[in-house]
């Protein structure tokens, strides 16, 4: 813990390193994270496979953002594929009209419009697709837009202390209410079949090897900037703010905040989070589909979250990893056995494991390694998992 | 079954080889008269004795009650090639992964098996979207694909066999069928939102309005709807339905849609001797959930069906049974399943090697003459089938009873000029 | 309009308000069993649309066992088929109270997660016993047909059945609650779950029988929309949004709310999908539902308690 | 639209009803600017009801309540606290994962909106003013100390002193001694009367002998209206609140 009287007088590199980190044992927990991700998946895995984990990565955005606004701020959003998938469509949206220049679309009776427009008998570019012609405002938009959207859909609801469960259901409806918005207008974004064959970015082939591997590391980098991103909030007084609400949302009120607008803000800042996480997931995969916005994959980010740790950044990334190796391992052996292990997964982590991985971590592991290391260190620091390495490894 | 002769003299041709290597005991490997080195080129998972191909279907999800039939109708044809011999004398062997109802798991499984276990073919995918999505992967690492469903068009890869129908072999005969023998005029489209149903009526649509009115000028389309996937809830469709008084109700309604919109349509009074209904979405697959007695009656234009009389079906229909139970049924998509395996061995013989870019070049004109559903041939250049379209009425039991074939065989033409 | 009779308008105002009536009954019944959920202990149950379908497979396979052994009794054993269709998801639900919710008050957000994971338990279980394929109940004539009112008038009578059963369940549950020791043992647990405690009433037993009698409640549910729609291990999902929808629309915790949020869900989802078509009349539906509840956050009908 | 007065606080003809049922009747009551008020009353007499009705917590279907002349009833609870009135619970609700040094920190009056709570730093000013408020609530040792590890008394004390670092101009607090042994109840008392110099103060009290430590004037509420007003003594000896309430 750090000495308040002390803090104030302390440098700002100081401050910083504590604000992101806390102490030696979050900045050893967060650079073997970095390590893993960037040094040993690399250098272990098979191209196709680090592909595959960089997709698994995506998913972690998703379940960062749910640590956010579920884990700290209680508020459960079931809908999170939504902001997903509006990071993903953006991306997806640039790149086809980027593959659709009239010269690769000669064939269509309307050339230099996606082909799935011409198929539905549309016959020019929608004014909201002109957006997306430039790269620099499509990134805007994968900001911008998600945070909006969860503006609009959160401000009625918070204003009126809709919560919990409540909420949860409403923002699954809104997923589901987006996927038939996507399916019923197939001209517009592609309908089922969502945006596909996408090929490169500002010339640049995304499909080939090198490209995944570049990829994947940007995926990276930008995962851990989430990371600390986060870490950061969390660490200033909105962060405590957040958890004290979560726990006593009627003192904090009487403690003069106006709860809802710390809502809104975490429930935008998950959504932005998670909106990132698909537009890497739209480069990284090389299309875009309505079935990741459905409410089957948002409860899936749910239970990524629930597996790290509700509470644990670096759990939420563990936790992705963990339950998509474990996914891909079992569907490629046991196809009918996976629902069966991974419904009563959803099951054990409530009933037994409430805080996940980062949980075990801390009733466990810790223990034992400051058992063994006998070292009489202040370790009450929150400090997530670092235990999973083995089950990652493929 | 298919080229039998031929099979029996390569499989003992094969057993003479193993008896000969088995006796000299020498350290030659191999298949003597197809040796490995000269039928792959590329790296496929092709050893002496073995040839590994892929099948990628959904087995978990909302779609595997649609795919199960698919995976059956190959596994049975893989297995009849093997009894027979293989594939240049070569068994083949299954990697089978399952795309459980979700496109980018289909995309995931695609690339594990071409990449990973250098499959030399794959038998898969069902829905228009999960072809959608493991394409641009068939196209980059060049594989084949068979798919088997009956589907929109508007695309014809070099890496993929289309062995069902594409939508105007499936859409115009049978309209024009309808027009002669139902009498119909006034046409009410209604279809499952997605892309096959929005093209096959777009298809469907332009003839009514352009060819089928030169012939009566009173031919009209008097309403087009789609409803989502899972939509269990027609009632207010079938009320403007009734209104209109169609003459005829072209559905392409799939999957688990199918069944509330024909229990709905029979208990709002919708039925065969008042109506006309004609869809190219509904197989024996699907009737065993609706229950024949629902839907009784009502027309469904395809290019099989399980009754079929010729002994080259009453076989299949035979064996399949044998293998997958004697309550299954076959859709048309499963008999499309079927042939896939069939055409694949035949043009890999034809080439000599399992190379994807040979096998592409012995696609052309290769022909199925005993084909369960009759005579198909491979088109000259765009991998889809040569075939015959079907009319039948659905029978109280949940199957067909055969009504019309067309006389000619009808080409692909994935993309119709004049109906886009 | 104006190329249609008047007779014809007549005709179809009719029939599509009695399709409202379905709908609204159908609407009632799925989110009935999660109104008596939420009520008593306050947590949704996400595995609620597998009850529904658990209902429906019983339906079909006790259809598919009578005309197998009992062919006699093909006409009547609907009637049969809907205590039974009860029992079994009692049964299921009893236990799932025992061995899962009953760990979980106090904590709903978690409650929602578990109870999804039992959903996709019970889905497997539906795909790997009962098989993939989609399945049909074997129903009598008298139940399948319509009657034709007048020429163009055509009533469903499995829709008139409907409306009987939802009637008949309402009034069952209404008087259940209040005329037998057991419904007045869950309205106390209700209000007040130490003081009840206290007096001597085993809770958790109330709990357990409370949570099995409205699984029981969708099992009927269920094993009645075989009639009109699809059986299939997947079938929950088309299920599952709009009885959550109902639920809140109405207020939680309120039957009078549940009422008319059924009859504001039909009423508007019959409008919409008379005047446009079905995925884009799906999106107005929700749109609608959501600006509703930014001005009523706490549903059209909610208890209003005392914090 | 009620005249100003002078009052800190001026609730007038306040009724609230749940269903129906009354559980503020037509109330009106005043304090001073300084006041120490007491309010006691049997069960269900509304008490707390009157305390959630000024901070906002429960809206009034009729009547006013004017804080320095300015309307509270249309005001949402984070305005009305920033306005200067603070609020303790009837249980201690603080914030059991964060120390006691967090805990104050949160109700630190700086900083309440999203981005200023981001841009929030331990200024020498915030640790000077919390060290104080902890010297005053008999904390200033466990500083450090997760809020859970604290006994109840101590508990009660820090809720106390999150109002007193708001530094609120009105203070309300909901049965603060309960749970408390009798050495802490007269540290409580002392506490509170330092505290009242500054400020006014309303609290909601059972135990008699407390009451009659603090109070300067006492309002005896039941079913929603006011019985009886007075100093201690004087509500004693009334025989309508004695049957009431202290005769039983």
């Amino acid at each position: 813990m750090i000495n308040p009287i002390n803090q104030a007088e302390s440098s700002f590199g100081k401050v910083l390193y504590e604000r992101l980190f806390k102490n030696k044992e979050g900045l050893i927990a967060f650079a073997i994270l970095a390590f893993v991700i960037l040094i040993i998946f690399p250098t272990v895995l098979s191209p196709f496979r680090l592909n595959l984990t960089g997709k698994y990565l995506c998913y972690a955005f998703a379940a960062v953002g749910l640590v956010m606004c579920w884990g700290n701020a209680g508020i459960l959003c079931l809908g999170q594929g939504l902001f997903f998938g509006a990071g993903g469509y953006c991306m997806a949206m640039f790149l086809k009209l980027e593959a659709s220049d009239p010269e690769s679309t000669a064939i269509q009776s309307t050339p230099g419009i996606p082909d799935f427009m011409d198929w539905n008998q549309v016959t020019e570019l929608p004014w909201f697709w002109n957006p997306f012609k430039s790269l620099p405002l499509t990134i805007a938009l994968i900001i911008t837009l998600p945070a909006l959207l969860a503006y609009i859909l959160s401000v009625f609801y918070f204003k009126g202390r809709v919560s919990g469960v409540v909420f949860a259901i409403l923002t699954q409806s809104m997923v589901a209410c987006l996927w038939y918005f996507i399916v019923g207008n197939q001209g517009y974004f592609g309908g089922i079949n969502g945006i596909t064959d996408l090929k490169t970015l500002k010339g640049w082939d995304i499909r080939t090897e090198d490209a995944h591997y570049l990829l994947y590391y940007l995926c990276c980098f930008l995962l851990l900037f989430c990371i600390l991103l986060s870490r950061y909030i969390l660490s200033t007084r909105l962060g405590r703010v957040l958890i004290a609400q979560r726990d006593k949302e009627m003192r904090v009120r009487f403690s003069g905040y106006n709860i809802t607008s710390f809502r809104i803000f975490i429930f935008c800042f998950a959504a932005v989070v998670s909106s990132i996480g698909g537009a890497m997931f739209t480069l990284q995969v090389g299309f875009m589909s309505p079935n990741l916005i459905g409410i089957v994959p948002s409860i899936d980010m749910v239970i990524f979250t629930a597996v790290g740790g509700r509470e644990s950044l670096l759990g939420a990334v563990y936790g992705a990893l963990a339950v998509n190796a474990a996914k891909t391992a079992f569907s490629e052996a046991y196809a009918a056995q996976w629902l069966f292990f991974y419904g009563a997964t959803f099951i054990v982590i409530v009933l037994y494991l409430p805080k996940g991985l980062a949980g075990i971590y801390h009733d466990h592991i810790k223990k034992w390694i400051g058992k063994s290391m006998s070292s009489s260190k202040n370790n009450d620091g929150e400090t997530p998992a670092l235990v999973t390495e083995e089950k990652n490894a493929e | 079954m298919m080229h039998k002769t031929n099979q029996l003299k390569r499989k003992l041709k094969t057993l003479f080889s193993v008896f000969f290597l088995l006796s000299s005991s020498s350290f030659v490997m191999g298949n003597e008269e197809f040796p490995t080195a000269e039928v792959c080129k590329t790296g496929l998972a092709v050893t002496d004795d073995t040839v590994t191909v892929g099948q990628l279907h959904s087995i978990t999800g909302t779609m595997a009650i649609s795919e199960t039939g698919s995976v059956e109708a190959e596994r049975l044809a893989i297995k009849q090639i093997n009894d027979m011999g293989g594939v240049l004398g070569r068994k083949i062997e299954i990697i089978q992964e399952d795309g459980a109802s979700d496109w980018p798991t289909f995309a995931e499984k695609s690339k594990k098996l071409i990449i990973q276990d250098k499959v030399a073919c794959v038998f898969g995918c069902w829905t228009s979207a999960s072809r959608k999505a493991v394409l641009p992967i068939f196209e980059k690492e060049n594989n084949m694909l068979y798919y088997p469903t009956f589907y929109e068009g508007l695309e014809a890869s070099k890496n993929v066999v289309y062995t069902g129908q594409e939508a105007v072999q499936q859409i115009l005969w049978g309209l024009d069928w309808a027009y002669e023998n139902l009498g119909a005029r006034t046409f009410y489209l209604i279809g499952s939102d997605y892309i096959w149903p929005r093209t096959s009526n777009k298809i469907a649509r332009n003839h009514i309005e352009r060819f089928l009115k030169k012939k009566d000028s009173k031919c009209k389309v008097v309403g087009e709807e789609y409803y989502p996937l899972g939509h269990t809830n027609f009632r207010s469709l079938i009320n403007k339905v009734k209104l209109k008084k169609p003459d005829l109700i072209y559905s392409i309604v799939v999957g688990g849609s199918n069944v509330a919109w024909y229990k709905q349509l029979k208990a709002a009074g919708i039925t065969s001797n008042k109506y006309n209904l004609l869809t190219i979405s509904t197989t024996e697959d699907e009737l065993l959930g609706i229950g024949g007695e629902n839907a009784e009656g009502f027309y469904a234009c395809m290019k099989y069906f399980q009754s079929q009389k010729n002994p080259n079906n009453q076989a299949f229909v035979k064996a399949f049974k044998e293998m997958w139970g004697e309550d299954s049924v076959i859709g048309d998509v499963t008999q499309a399943a079927y042939l896939g395996p069939w055409i694949w061995k035949a043009a890999v013989e034809k080439a000599g090697s399992f190379d994807i870019d040979n096998v592409h070049a012995a696609h052309p004109n290769i022909e199925l003459p005993d084909a369960p559903e009759g005579y198909v041939r491979v088109h000259e250049t765009n991998q889809h089938l040569y075939s015959r379209a079907k009319i039948g009425k659905i029978t109280k039991d949940g199957q067909f009873e055969v009504m019309a074939i067309s006389d000619d065989l009808i080409e692909p033409d994935p993309f119709p000029k004049g109906y886009q | 309009m104006g190329d249609y009779t008047f007779d014809e308008i007549y005709a179809i105002v009719v029939m599509q308000s009695f399709s409202g009536v379905s709908l609204m009954c159908i609407y009632i019944l799925m989110g009935l069993g999660l109104y008596i959920i939420f009520g008593q202990m306050g947590v949704i149950n996400m595995a609620h649309a597998e009850f529904l379908v658990l209902g429906s497979y019983t339906m079909c396979l006790f259809s598919k066992f009578v005309t197998e052994n009992m062919p006699a009794f093909e006409n009547y054993y609907v009637i049969f088929a809907i205590p039974l269709s009860f029992g079994v998801a009692f049964g299921v639900g009893y236990l799932v109270e025992w061995f899962l919710i009953s760990r979980l008050y106090h904590r709903p957000l978690d409650t929602l997660l578990a109870t999804w994971g039992l959903s996709l338990i019970m889905q497997q279980c539906f795909r790997s016993f009962i098989g993939a394929r989609e399945m049909s109940a074997d129903l009598p004539e008298w139940l399948l047909g319509s009657w034709a009112a007048s020429d163009i008038i055509d009533i469903p009578i499995s829709g008139l059945v409907l409306l009987l059963l939802t009637v008949f369940l309402i009034v069952g549950l209404a008087l259940f609650k209040t005329k037998t020791r057991m419904g007045l043992r869950m309205q106390a647990t209700t209000q007040n779950r130490e003081m009840t405690g206290a007096l001597g009433i085993n809770t958790k037993m109330t709990d357990r029988i409370t949570f099995g009698i409205a699984c029981g409640i969708s099992g009927i549910a269920g094993a009645f929309f075989t009639t009109m729609a699809s059986t299939s291990p997947s079938a929950g999902t088309n299920y599952i949004v709009d009885s959550f929808l109902v639920l809140v629309v109405g207020g939680l915790g309120s039957l009078v709310g549940l009422f008319v949020s059924g009859g504001f869900l039909a009423l508007l989802s019959s409008i919409l999908e008379f005047f446009m078509t079905g995925s884009i009349a799906k999106v107005w539906l929700y749109l609608v539902i959501f600006v509703v509840l930014m001005k009523f956050t706490r549903g059209l009908f909610s208890d209003k308690v005392r914090s | 639209m009620p005249s100003n007065t002078d009052y800190l606080l001026a609730i007038e003809d306040l009724t609230v009803s749940f269903d129906g049922f009354k559980a503020v009747d037509e109330l009106t009551l005043y304090v001073d600017k300084g006041e120490l008020r007491v309010i006691i009353g049997p069960n269900g007499a509304g008490k707390t009801t009157v305390l959630d009705l000024i901070s906002g917590k429960t809206r009034a279907s009729s009547g006013s309540i004017r804080y320095n002349n300015v309307e509270l009833t249309s005001m949402r609870e984070h305005e009305i606290v920033r306005a200067g009135i603070g609020r303790k619970f009837q249980t201690p609700s603080i914030y059991e994962k964060l120390s006691v040094y967090e805990n104050l920190e949160i109700s630190y009056p700086w900083g309440r909106t999203v981005f200023g709570s981001l841009k929030f730093t331990r200024t020498k000013q915030v640790i000077d003013r919390i060290q104080d408020v902890a010297q005053q609530i008999f904390l200033s040792d466990m500083l450090e100390t997760q809020a859970e590890l604290l006994s109840h008394g101590q508990k009660q004390w820090l809720e106390i002193g999150m109002l007193l670092v708001q530094n609120p101009e009105l203070i309300m607090l909901d049965e603060p001694v309960a749970g408390m042994t009798a050495k802490e109840r007269e540290a409580t008392a002392a506490l509170l009367e330092k505290i009242a110099k500054e400020r006014s103060i309303i609290i909601i009290e059972h135990d008699m002998d407390f009451v009659a430590k603090i109070a300067d004037q006492v309002t005896v509420l039941h079913l929603g209206k006011i019985l009886k007003q007075g100093s201690m003594d004087e509500v004693r000896d009334d025989p309508v609140v004695q049957e009431v309430y202290l005769g039983h």
